[in-house]
């Protein structure tokens, strides 16, 4: 129901102001004009701050309110309100009520039998409050002191082309130990085996690797290797491959980093276009 | 910040990670916490030897225009308060100030968090917009981090750490101490 | 560049200039062109002591993890190529893998290093190919620590230090030990 003045929620003046100039403006005396009246409303949060700012303004101690005078004053604005912005009157009235019921409190004689160390005084829980908005009035005032991001200070921005970058494959030390243990492997049994499985295979998987590149096909590197037929034969066709290349059977190439290789017969490029050469060698 | 920390890293490796580590401060865009800085060296330093590293970079940047600082959620470098002059002669519209209204019911969640909507306005005496409270959410300043077990059980509401790292704070305890009740004086009017 | 352009200006008057032009880069998020530096200043430097000052922040900036580069839209602040294996660290994507070549051509460099070219494919048996030793080069990871006293003077390539911290490993000694390897290594084929 107070919705207009919160909706204000960005477009307030800022909130030194609020102590400053717009306060500084009011009239002295009661009468408000009617100009100054809506100066005092926007200025004002609610009911407390209007009842604090008349305490304030009088400098009476918060602890020992004249509840009278305050009450007359705080009616008086909400009166003169009530003629321009009804709409915002409702906590208004909603504590003018409370002062006068504190008021007539007090104006009642004491329940003097019972309760004589129980020296209630009915103004308490409206000084807690006003206490304890002030307190948070004085801590919004702080808080909005503090430097914020975007307003008072920059946040460091520096570009990171993350996106106009490939991302570079992982390597781990196990990676490389696999590399290096299919390397040493493949030593191993070209300096100890090779003969030996040569005699076994090898001129035999030469003569299945250039069936498979028949044609003048382009074929992956690794898909020559069949792991299913176990690691001698996987041995056996590298030396297979290293063979044919050495006798210049066939080409193996790479068209740049992390590619995949490819091999085919070599002098076949001037038949990438079609198949000139049947099936079957 | 003990430099004792560093005693076991080389020159060369402190450079190196401290090049490392401004890099990233520069680019993260939000405040790096120790465990992510850690990952991003291979072989991550303690956190003794990242906490003087970042001491270190602290003190390469003393008296320039930008500085590391440690928010609530990490590390992370801005420009200095004093650059603001400068920096608004390249963008004039300032972002505007929050209302009191806005700033009291910061205040009160701020500092009595956990709390609900109901609480905020028995303290401001006043009903509480939707707006404010969702221009606040909206900022990424509060958030709901559960529901009071009353009839209704409204939101209950607290501050987030993108407040804190906007107010250039560590945490909740670095916020301006509240004024003593009793002893309260609002500021003097200019007038 | 002219140095010249900066011998108007008092040396805290171009220190003061630099800290400015250095914030307003850092903070900008984007390239900042000469007519808008210009504004950050209440009594605009000439546009040769702009060029002058930046080009000295560039200097400032030499060796570092970010350099000031001048763009067709303006001059900004941005990560060096080098620092990107350290920032994915922080936001890790599923990187591919390297093929088989490239992979055995790293373990021999690492392993038997310095090592050249030809004695890589004597062990792998196979030619290396350029590209191969080229991306190793630009990942930084091999670099070039001498030449070989023989007939053309070939490389003598060998890991960096960028390599150890990406694998994680402290130095070369924390590779998978070779003689481990012996066990590892396919059974033999007598079995």
């Amino acid at each position: 129901m107070n919705a207009t003045v919160d909706a204000e929620v960005l477009a307030m003046p800022i909130l030194a102001h609020v102590f400053g100039e717009p306060l500084s403006e009011l009239p002295q005396d009661l009468y408000i004009p009617p100009d100054a009246l809506r100066v005092l409303l926007e200025s004002f949060e609610g009911p407390l701050d209007l009842l604090l700012y008349l305490i304030r303004k009088q400098n009476i101690d918060i602890l020992d309110i004249p509840m009278a005078a305050v009450t007359a004053q705080y009616m008086q604005y909400v009166e003169a309100m009530q003629t321009s912005r009804l709409e915002l009157a409702a906590e208004y009235l909603l504590m003018a009520a409370m002062l006068i019921e504190i008021k007539s409190r007090l104006l009642l004689p004491k329940p003097a039998s019972q309760h004589e160390g129980d020296e209630h005084d009915p103004r308490a829980e409206l000084v807690r409050r006003l206490l304890e908005y002030e307190q948070i009035k004085l801590a919004a005032y702080e808080l909005d002191r503090l430097p914020q991001a975007g307003r008072d200070f920059q946040l460091v921005a520096v570009l990171f082309e993350r996106d106009a970058v490939v991302v570079l494959p992982d390597v781990n030390p196990a990676d490389l130990r696999a590399a290096w243990h299919a390397i040493l492997a493949r030593a191993k049994r070209r300096q100890h085996h090779t003969v030996q499985l040569e005699a076994l295979s090898v001129r035999e998987q030469m003569s299945h690797i250039l069936r498979v590149l028949s044609g003048g096909r382009y074929v992956e590197f690794r898909e020559l290797f069949d792991a299913v037929r176990g690691v001698p034969m996987l041995v056996v066709t590298f030396i297979a491959v290293l063979e044919l290349v050495k006798e210049k059977h066939i080409m193996v190439s790479q068209d740049e980093g992390f590619v995949p290789i490819y091999v085919r017969l070599a002098g076949s490029e001037i038949e990438r276009v079609g198949s000139l050469v049947g099936e079957g060698a | 910040m003990s430099e004792a920390a560093l005693e076991k890293l080389s020159a060369a490796e402190r450079t190196h990670a401290k090049r490392v580590l401004e890099t990233a401060l520069l680019v993260a865009g939000e405040p790096l916490p120790l465990p992510t800085l850690k990952q991003l060296f291979p072989l991550p330093p303690s956190a003794a030897e990242l906490s003087a590293l970042l001491a270190d970079i602290q003190r390469d940047w003393d008296g320039r225009g930008v500085e590391l600082v440690k928010l609530a959620s990490g590390w992370r470098f801005r420009a200095r308060l004093e650059m603001q002059p400068y920096l608004d002669r390249l963008n004039p519209e300032k972002p505007p100030r929050y209302s009191r209204a806005v700033m009291e019911t910061l205040a009160i969640i701020a500092y009595r968090q956990p709390v609900t909507r109901g609480e905020i306005e028995e303290i401001r005496g006043v009903t509480v917009a939707s707006t404010i409270i969702q221009a606040l959410k909206e900022r990424q300043w509060i958030d709901v981090v559960g529901h009071k077990e009353v009839p209704g059980r409204p939101e209950l509401l607290a501050t987030t750490r993108e407040f804190l790292d906007d107010l250039g704070l560590a945490s909740l305890t670095d916020l301006p101490p509240l004024a003593e009740l009793g002893k309260l004086v609002l500021p003097e009017p200019t007038s």
